[in-house]
Order: structure tokens, then sequence, then C-alpha cells
């Protein structure tokens, strides 16, 4: 169920970036994308068993215990930071172009 | 030496530079000096990080493939740093973590950590092209390359999903190996394949293009033009030669792509006034040749097309990006009679563009010859005819160009250009002579690229 | 109840109910007028996630989605939505 | 220097040492150009043509070289052509933007040519055929009109581009680079293909219908001696491809009983008379000598294209014996408007006049120059046309002897304008005083092509005799010749007993000459109509609009190729445009578009 709310997030983030002119909501729609992506990545490590538990070593390791996928979460966490950099990259250029331009949008701000 | 040091170094200096400021730009001079140096010492072979098994672990390669696009990524990256670096000192950090992502881009092998390195190496291409002062262009750079490295990872997880594995090299084998119906993986390789053709400035993914490279400085013109532009192919080469299955459809869909993108490149080169513009989308097409060439599977002469590209965008983005900078126009009818003043700078410009047209004496004609008679003994004409044609509007362009810059004398602009600039130029154009004539280097370069062929698996 | 809790149907209902909200949310995201409706929408729609985490059995991502995905980009746009206000006030 | 890997070598580096001593003093860098040019001629003429060259090479890699007799022919002429031209190179040399890379340029093209014409393996040859296009691509700019030397790279890749495909087609096929055995080896319909390509190549480089756009354009706005190069030397590239494709290919194809020829050859022997016609009409209407003789180069063009085409023993040692005369002859005339050109600085028509009495020799070289070109004996030309003519009337190929016919009738319309509008006539005041005969160096190649011109008209059989040796190599009927005749299907020609009434023509005519009444020199002003005097300095003679209602009969014809071209680069100009408006924009929601439109599509051919 949450991989196809996954890909539509995915979806809704691409269709925001095909229909929004204005800086801070193509942030937001990637950021909507972002969020997509990262549940999706999820979801495909997960096992969807009743027994299997989230990957964290503890101090009493029993033998025959059932881990869901690792590395797909470790995938996460980075791709997360690594959202947040560009989040905030885009963010300072918004404020550079709100600037230069005193507008957001980007159809006001003239082709050259 | 162990390759880790070519990331680790300049990303340790880069933390270093952040604290002393002072001494950041010398750093980044250094650190990129150390980076070309130490490539000299360097052992080939495979190397795994944090002692896992190459299966699951962060694996980096190296081998000849990976060392002749080491070189021309440090070389470049050098060179260009030594010409700017006191100019723009705030970005020095940041040069010296784009230069460990670019050889981390390079060096390692597996599919996820390639990401990291995109985005690495991307997040400071946005900020050192923050300097052109165009925070829109920087802007649908930034949107356009997190949907590509989105669409990458969508792809690569896709590929996760279904195989377990990361690792390249291993992953290809499986898919060679295992996957029968091919149109079964063509979905997460078309994902890659737009997510690298962003990087790579292939066709309907590259507006981006036009607003970095339409207005670039001396700085950010021969960085995204030339250094980003031949890491990313190479990555790319690296990935179609070990990762790549093509089904038919997708191989229909990729070769419409590249085949558009190299004539309608040409095109939009030929349309265009402005130099820079003329550089950019030529460069484009360029790119698409690059792409075709490895994505037809010849991988070795690919190789040499893309160093040699490198090296020669080198040239041509310097010279005219300082022009455009002291001139404050790139209209070709205001870059008039350029070389009249420069004569050498226009000799090594000149060398560089007959290159990059396949003329003869020069590296190029060699590269081409070798790339269109692998074509037409495969035999694939259409692609001969394409890159024909190609060459063809390409040359009318840049002779163009040439004569443009040479041949005016009432209003030629006065630009200055530093030594190191014409040392450069001149020792370039001097290597791409020799090696046009003197064949001995290309072809042992060939030979010991077709000896790669095994995968390297266990380190 | 703690058996309860680990029967199947009911995370697949709790699934169903985040799964519907997360769409939602991101639709309001991104059809919302007002810049900083949007910004608190996506900050829960960011939180849903990290349900969505936790229910995937992923709680260490769960947390740092929380902190980061939610709080500082929240913060960020924020910031970046109070800049241009004052500007604004500056400009008036 | 008998080796030609030795020769090569030598150019190459006597290039180099020219392009250093240019630098220091241009006038002794184009001396060397002199020197050099004129050793290679030499040793290429004395050992060639005593077969004696050493195709051994011990120095360059990848370089194999043969000696055949048309490879010795072609080197030979050409070089000859860069000696002769080379001669004008010191006194044009101070009008160059950049001197020490003219001859270095120079001698660059001249290694090139050899390459070209002595290696056996094509790969060779494409590499030294691309040489010798962009080292003379950068001499023509020195001319004019920069602009030009870009359509002459157009139309001359495209034809490069049409031959090496030939060369990978036949290559893939049959495996081997060889020139001779590779042409033989390739079959079927790959062979008809390979021969398409390269007459193709052969066509741009000749500048022949409808490849034709840039001959004029180059041969009007280079430097005075750089257009003689190009219509006595470069030009004559294309030939030589020519000859390969026509003559070393045997085609396969539809063949026409009725005519005894193939449909290949039938459509490229009209391709050369639209040539022919298309030069000829528009050499008429050019007010500039050079034009002129730019359009009258094409149209000669589509002689040896005609000629060729024909694979018949007289129409083949025509079209060879055509490259010869006509690579003499306008080097003549070319270097004799050069001449002019560089004393006056200008070559229109309407603004010369009465250069006769101050360049007589220049006069008379280029009288002979256009004799020849013209086809009237006892010149060269006139051996080649009659040779021409008879393979044409033997195939019985009316529309095309009509071209031919109406090329020679056309010839005389023209070559005689710039005679009359250069040399005779009134002499202008503004030319009266500082005009003086062009330096002895430079009437030395025009004598020496002169008395050549006169020589290849009255003995012809020693050429001829070469030539057919060269048609033994080529597999094909020698011509029948015989010490002082030629002896054709249609009658025998002596050339020599022609000359003897020729010269006893003009005798008779001097005679008349110095026994009548000397006409008395007037100024020009020193004349009236309509009962008033003329005080402007005009022109009234036929230099100016003489042909005027012929020229309004195709005046609306005579674009539709240069728009036709345009119309091209255009189009490529507006599909750029197009795509650049449309995905370059600075709005990220295009490139998600087409990131979308792509993965559908691919999502949609796995669904079908």
């Amino acid at each position: 169920m949450l991989l196809y709310a996954s890909v539509l997030l995915i979806v809704i983030g691409l269709y925001g970036l095909l229909t929004n002119r204005n800086v801070i909501k193509i942030i937001l729609s990637l950021n909507v994308l972002e969020i997509g992506l990262n549940i999706f990545i999820i979801t495909v490590g997960f096992l969807d068993l009743e027994e299997a538990i989230a990957p964290i070593i503890t101090l009493q390791q029993r033998a025959s215990v059932i881990v869901v996928d690792p590395l797909p979460q470790a995938l996460v966490l980075t791709a997360i930071v690594i959202g947040v950099g560009t989040t905030a990259i885009g963010l300072s250029l918004a404020k550079k172009m709100y600037d230069k331009y005193h507008t957001f949008n980007l159809d006001e701000m003239g082709e050259e | 030496m162990s390759i880790v040091l070519l990331i680790a170094v300049p990303l340790f200096f880069a933390f270093l530079g952040i604290i002393l400021k002072k001494a950041a730009p010398y750093f980044l001079l250094l650190v990129s000096f150390f980076n070309v140096l130490a490539l000299g010492f360097i052992s080939q072979g495979a190397i795994v990080i944090g002692g896992y098994s190459s299966f699951y672990g962060i694996q980096l390669v190296l081998n000849s493939y990976s060392l002749i696009g080491l070189y021309v990524v440090n070389t470049l990256f050098f060179v260009i740093v030594a010409i700017n670096c006191f100019k723009h000192k705030k970005l020095s950090p940041i040069l010296l973590i784009s230069l460990a992502g670019l050889n981390g881009l390079l060096l390692t092998n597996d599919l996820f950590n390639l990401f990291v390195f995109m985005e690495i190496a991307g997040i400071s291409a946005y900020l050192i092209t923050t300097t052109t002062k165009d925070p829109k262009s920087t802007f649908n750079y930034l949107v356009l390359g997190t949907i590509g490295s989105s669409f990458y990872l969508l792809g690569l997880i896709i590929l996760y999903a279904m195989f377990g594995v990361l690792n390249i090299r291993i992953l290809g084998n499986i898919i060679e190996g295992v996957v029968t119906n091919k149109a079964a993986v063509a979905l997460p390789f078309l994902f890659i394949f737009i997510g690298l053709g962003v990087e790579t400035k292939l066709l309907p993914f590259n507006s981006w293009v036009k607003g970095i490279l339409g207005k670039s400085n001396a700085l950010t013109g021969p960085l995204v033009g030339a250094v980003y532009a031949s890491a990313f192919a190479f990555v790319f080469g690296n990935l179609l030669r070990y990762l790549f299955v093509f089904s038919e459809s997708l191989l229909l869909i990729v070769s419409i792509l590249l085949v558009a993108t190299i004539l309608i490149g040409e095109a939009m080169a030929y349309a265009s006034t402005k130099v820079r513009e003329i550089l950019l989308f030529s460069s484009i097409a360029q790119a698409g040749v690059a792409v075709l060439v490895f994505a037809l599977g010849y991988y070795t002469w690919g190789t040499i097309l893309i160093a040699l590209n490198g090296f020669s965008k080198l040239i041509l983005y310097l010279v005219v990006n300082i022009a455009v900078d002291q001139v404050k126009s790139d209209e070709l009818s205001a870059l008039k009679g350029l070389f009249v003043n420069n004569k050498l700078i226009g000799a090594g410009f000149s060398v560089a563009t007959l290159s990059i047209l396949g003329l003869p004496i020069f590296a190029g004609f060699i590269v081409k010859m070798n790339i269109l008679v692998a074509m037409a003994n495969t035999p694939k004409f259409f692609f001969v005819g394409v890159i024909l044609l190609a060459s063809l509007i390409e040359g009318i362009y840049f002779i163009k160009l040439l004569i443009n810059f040479w041949f005016e004398q009432d209003q030629a602009p006065r630009v200055k250009y530093s030594y190191v600039v014409i040392y450069v130029t001149l020792v370039i154009a001097l290597l791409i002579t020799v090696f046009g004539v003197y064949l001995e280097p290309l072809n042992s370069i060939h030979s010991t690229l077709n000896l790669v062929k095994g995968v390297v698996m266990h380190g | 109840m703690s058996e309860f809790l680990a029967s199947l149907e009911f995370i697949n209902y709790i699934e169903m109910v985040v799964s519907v909200l997360l769409v939602v949310l991101a639709i309001f995201t991104l059809t919302m007028k007002s810049l900083i409706k949007s910004v608190l929408f996506l900050s829960s729609l960011s939180m849903l996630s990290v349900v969505s985490f936790v229910l995937l059995k992923a709680p260490d991502v769960a947390i740092t989605e929380a902190v980061i995905g939610s709080g500082l980009v929240t913060t960020l746009f924020v910031f970046t939505l109070l800049y241009v206000h004052q500007k604004e006030r500056d400009v008036s | 220097m008998a080796s030609l890997e030795l020769l090569l070598i030598f150019t190459l580096i006597s290039g180099v040492i020219a392009y250093l001593v240019g630098k220091v003093h241009p006038k002794t860098g184009s001396i060397l150009t002199i020197i050099v040019s004129g050793i290679v001629f030499a040793s290429l003429a004395y050992f060639g043509l005593n077969e004696q060259l050493l195709t051994k090479v011990s120095y360059l890699p990848y370089i194999s070289f043969i000696q055949t007799p048309l490879a010795i022919f072609f080197g030979v002429l050409v070089s000859f052509v860069f000696f002769m031209v080379s001669f004008f190179n010191p006194y044009f040399i101070d009008k160059y933007t950049y001197k020490a890379v003219y001859s270095l340029l120079y001698l660059l093209s001249l290694a090139g040519i050899i390459g070209i014409f002595f290696t056996d393996n094509f790969m060779t040859l494409f590499f030294f055929f691309e040489l010798v296009v962009w080292s003379s691509l950068f001499l023509i700019p020195l001319g004019r009109d920069e602009e030009v030397s870009v359509w002459y790279f157009g139309f001359s890749v495209f034809g490069s581009f049409a031959l090496l495909s030939a060369i990978l087609l036949m290559q893939s096929v049959t495996g081997t680079f060889d020139i001779t055995t590779g042409l033989q080896a390739v079959s079927g319909f790959n062979r008809l293909s390979v021969f398409i390509l390269l007459l193709i190549a052969a066509f741009a480089k000749l500048g022949a219908f409808p490849l034709h756009y840039w001959l004029p354009k180059v041969l009007t706005d280079s430097p005075d001696p750089v257009t003689s190069i190009f219509s006595g030397g470069l030009e004559k590239l294309g030939a030589f491809i020519a000859v390969l494709g026509l003559v070393k290919l045997v085609p396969t194809g539809f063949f026409i009983d009725v005519m005894d020829m193939y449909l290949t050859h039938y459509i490229l022997a009209i391709l050369g008379s639209l040539t022919i016609i298309g030069g000829t009409v528009m050499a008429i209407r050019q007010d500039d000598a050079k034009k002129l003789l730019a359009y009258s180069s094409m149209s000669n063009g589509g002689y040896i294209i005609v000629a060729l085409s024909l694979g018949s023993s007289a129409g083949i040692s025509g079209g060879l014996y055509h490259i010869i005369a006509h690579a003499i002859a306008s080097t003549a005339a070319f270097l004799a408007i050069g001449a002019v050109a560089r004393q006056t600085n200008t070559t229109k028509m309407s603004e010369l006049g009465g250069m006769l009495h101050k360049m007589p020799i220049t006069y008379m070289v280029y009288l002979i120059a256009i004799i020849s070109m013209a086809g009237i004996p006892p010149m060269g030309g006139f051996i080649s046309k009659w040779l021409i003519f008879q393979g044409v009337i033997n195939k019985g190929l009316i529309l095309v002897a009509a071209a031919t016919f109406f090329g020679s009738i056309g010839s005389f319309l023209y070559v005689f304008r710039p005679l009359a509008a250069l040399f005779l006539g009134q002499e202008l005041p503004q030319f009266k005083e500082t005009i003086k005969e062009a330096p002895i160096v430079m009437l030395i190649p025009m004598v020496i092509l002169s008395l050549l011109n006169i020589v290849t008209g009255v003995y012809p059989t020693n050429i001829l005799a070469y030539i057919n040796t060269l048609l033994v190599d080529l597999n094909i009927v020698q011509l029948d010749i015989t010490r002082w005749t030629i002896v054709g299907t249609n009658g025998t020609l002596n050339p020599a007993l022609i000359a003897v009434m020729f010269a006893l023509g003009v005798f008779i005519a001097f005679i008349i000459f110095i026994s009548l009444k000397k006409s008395r020199k007037v100024e020009l002003m020193d004349t009236y109509t309509a009962a008033n005097f003329i005080y402007t300095e005009e022109l009234l003679h036929y230099s100016v609009d003489f042909y005027a209602p012929i020229e309004r009969l195709y005046e609306p014809y005579i674009h539709f190729m240069k728009k036709f071209y345009q119309a091209l680069a255009n189009k490529v100009r507006e599909v750029g445009a197009l795509v650049k408006y449309y995905i370059f924009t600075s709005k990220p929601e295009v490139a998600t578009f087409f990131i979308m439109l792509v993965i559908a599509i691919l999502l949609w051919g796995d669904l079908v």
C-alpha cells in the first residue's frame, strides 16, 4: 500500500514540477518527490512478514532473527541529508532571485 | 599509494580550508597538484572500503580506464585552478570538494556510492556556478540536476530490488547471465540513462546548459564544459560498458535520443551567433557522439575521444571565456579579430578546433577515423552517416568562427591573456599535434584498454 | 492489546490511512495558494512519512527524517519566507 | 630526391622553415616556396617520367607509396602549377595579413598533393585530402572576402565525406584499404554505391554542377596566386577522384545498348553538360575579369567530366589532355589577371582599359591563354576539345554534343571580353603614370606557361604518347597517334600543319598591318557623340553590359542553385532555432516534461 502511495508521491512531485512556476513551489515539489522516493526505497527493503524486525543490533542477538534489509535504510539516510543540502541551496538561490527580480515567479523574471 | 587518498586528501583539506580561510587557495593549488602527481605512483586494482566483501562493501576500482579518466579530470582541474584560484578565493573549499566528488565518480564501482558522488559533485557545481551572478540559471541547473539524480536513484533502487546487488560489475554480470527477457530491466536502465543524461547534456534533458555555459565565466566555463563534461562522460562510459543491457525498445529510444542530440545540437550551434552558445551546443553534440560510441560498444576509442575532447574543450572554453570576461559581450561580431593581437592563443585555439573537427595531423583525426572504421565494419552505416553529417555542420560553424577570429583588421578587440593561459594552450595544442602524427601512444592506450576486459571483483 | 496491534490487518489498516493521507497532503502541499500553508503541509507530509518509516521498520530513518526532513527543512523554508516578508515590508 | 618519402618530409620540413624564416623576413620565406616547389616539381618530373621514384618508406609509419602513370601524370602537373604560381608569391606577400603562415600553408598543400597522388592506400589518401582542404582553406581568406572560405569548406568537406563513405563502404565489403585491389574487389550494388559516392566527391572538388556553388566564389575572392593554385591545381584533385571512379572502377547498373554506355555514365555526361552550359552562361554576364575566368574554369571542369564519362579512348585521353591544357591555360590566364590586379588593384573590366600599352607581355600571355581556353588552334585547348568532340560524336550523344559545342562557342563570347576591356581600348587617365609592366620574376612563369600552351597545341603527340601508356595502365584501348598526327574516327588531325597555317595567316595580317596607314592614337576625352564633346571619364565601349540582351534571356533563372543552398542552410538554422526556443528555456518544467515523455514512450513501447 505504501509502495503505491510512494509512487503516487513521486508522480505528484513531478506534476508539481511540471505545473508550477513559483520557485518556492518548485522546491516544495522536489521535496515531495524526495519523500516519495525515500518511502519507495524503504518499501523495497521491507519484508512483509510479521516476525521481521528492524535491523538494529541489540545486546541479546537471537540466532534465528529475520531482519529487514538494512541497506536501503542506510541509503535513505544518505539521501535525506543530500536532499536537505539541495533544498538549502535551492532556497538560498530563491532568496537571491528575489533580491534580483523581486518575485518568486519564473514567468515574471523574463527570458533572456 | 592507495586510491582512497585521491578522494580523502581533497576532502580533508576542504574542511581544513573552511577553518583556515586564508590558506584555502594554497591548499586548493597544492592538493590539485598533489592529485596529478599522485596518479603517477598509484597502483591499479580494487579496494573495498570498510573491509566488507566486495559484494556488499563500497568498492573503488582503478584500472587503465579510470586511470585515464583521473588523469584527464585532475590535470584539467589543476590547470583551471592554477588560472583561477586567486580570483575566487571563497570558493576554494567547494572546489576541493568538487574535486573529491569527481574523483569519486571515476573510481567508484558501486551504484549508490556513485549517486552520492554525483550529488557531491553536483552540489559543488551549483555553488560554483553562483559566481556567474545568474541565480535563475543556477536554480534551473539545480532543479534539473536533482530530478536527474532522483531518477538515477529510482533506477538503481529498482535494480537493487530485482537483484540485491549494487556493485556495478557484479550487477552487470548477473544481468548479462541471468536475465533472458531484456525488456524487464529496460525501465530501471532508462531511469539511470535519464539521470546521467541530465548531467551529460543529452538532448531533451539538458536545458540547464544554456543558462550555465551560456553565461559562464573563466572559471565555470572550463570547469563545467570541460572537467564535468569529461567526468560524466567517463562515468556514462563506465556504466555503458559494465552495466547496461539494452532491450530492443530501449536501444531504439536511446539511439533516437542520441542521434537527435548529435544532429540537433549541431543545428543549434549553427543557429547561434553567440560564441559561448556555439561552444555549448557543439559540446552537447559531442557528448552525444561520445555516449553513442560507448553505447555501440567501441569502448577504447570512446575513451580516447572523451579524453581528447576534454583537453580541446578546455582550450576553447578558456580562451573564449577570458575574452568574453574582458570584452563584456559574447556576440561573434563583438569578438571578431580576437586572434589578430593574440596569435599564439589563436594558434592553440585553431589546433584544438581542427582536432575536434577531425582534420588530419591532429589527434582528433585518428580517433574519428578509428571510430568510423569500427562502425563501418560492424556494420552501422546509419550512424556513420549521422556522425559525418554532424561533422559537416560542425565544420561549417567552427570554420566560420575561426575565420572571424583571425581575419578582421579594423576593430580587433584587445584581450590580455596571462602567460599561464598561453603556455597551457600551446602545450595542449602541441600534444594534440604530436599525438596526431606519432601514433604509438594512442595505439598503446588503445591496446591497454582492450586488455581490461576482465571484471575486477575481488580486490 | 499487543496481539491486536501485531495483527496484520490492523497494520494494513493504518498503512492504508497513512498512504491516503500522504497523497492528500502532497496534493495540498502543491495546490495551496499561500506559500506558508504549503510549507506547513510539507512539514506535516514529512511527519507522516516518519510514521510510514516506523511502519516499515526503519526507526533510525524515522528519527533522521523527523529531525532533518521535518524540522530543518521546514525551518529553512520558513526563514526564507520570513526574509522575503521582511523585504516586502521594507520596500512598502 | 628520388624517394617520395624524402620528398614529402622535405616539403613538410621546409614548410616549417619557410614559416620561421617568414616570421623574420616574409619575402625570404616566400622565395623559399619557389625553391621548394621547384625542387619538388623537378624531382617528380625527372624521376617520375623515367619511372625511377623510390616508393620505399622507412621513416613515416602507416604510409605507403606506389608509382603509377596516373599518379605521375597528376603529380607532375599539379606540382608544376604550384611551382609556376610560387613565382608570384614574393610580390603578393605584402598584401597578406599573415605572411609567414602563407608560406607554411602553401607548402603544406603541396605536401598533401604528393601524398594524395602517390599513395596506394585510401585512408592515406583521405588523410592528405583533408590536409589539403584545411591548409588551402586558410589561404582563401587572405584575399577579398573571408566568408567564402566557409562555403569552400562546406562543399569540400561534403565531398571528402562522400569519399570517406565510399572508402568505408569499400573497406567493410572487401576488407582492404588498397586502392587498386579494393576497387576491383567491390561488386554488385556496393560497387554502384561506391561509384556514386566517389563521383560526388569528384564533383564537389571539381566544382561541377550541382556542387559548383563554391568554385566561382573561391576563384574570385581568394588572393590572385591562390586562385591560380585552385584553378590549375587543387580543382584537379576532383579530376583525379573522377578518374578513379569512372575509369578504375568499372561500374554496374543499367547499360544503354544504343549509346554503348552505362546509365550512370550517361547521367554524369548530362551533369557535365549542365556544368558546361551553366559556367558558360554565367561567365558571359560577369563584369569582374576574375569571376569571368572562374566561371570558365567551372565550365572546363564540365568538359573533363563529360570526357571521362565517355569511357572510350578518345574520350579519356581527351579528358586527360584537357586536364593538362586547362591547367596550363587557366593558370596563365589567372596569373595574367593577377599581374594586372597587382598593378591596378582592381579586376573589374569596367574600371580598366588600355593595359596593352603598359603591359604588353602580360597581354600576350593572356591572349594565348584565352585562345587555348576557347579551344582555338594552335593551342592545347584545341587538341583536347577536338578529342572530346570525337568521343562525344562517336557515342552519338546529341544533347551532350550540343552542350559541348555551346560551351565552345560561348567561350568565344566571353574570353575576348576581358582581353578587349582590360588590355585594348583607350588608356585610362588614372593608370597613365603609375602602371608598369609586371616584374621580370613574375613574367617568367607566365612566359613559360604561354610557351607550353603553344607546345601542347603544336606538338601534342609526345604527351598523348604518355597518356597512351596511362591508358594501358587503365585497361583502355590506346589512341592511334603518329609522330605528327592524331588519328580519329572522323578524320586525322595534324596540329603542326594547322599551326603553320595559322602562323602564315598571322604573318600575312602583320604584313598588311604594317603596310597600311597607321591608325591615330586618341585620348579618352577626344571623342564626341550627338554633336557634343564628352567630358566625363566614362568608358564607352563594350566592356560594360555588352551582352545585356542575351543576359535578359536567362536572368531570372540563374540563382536557383544559390537559393537552394541558402535555403538548405536556413533550414538547418531554423531547426536549431526552433529546438533552442522550445527546449532551452530557463524553466525546469520543460525538461521534466521531456523526461516523462521519454519514459512514457518506453512504457508504451514495451506494452505494445
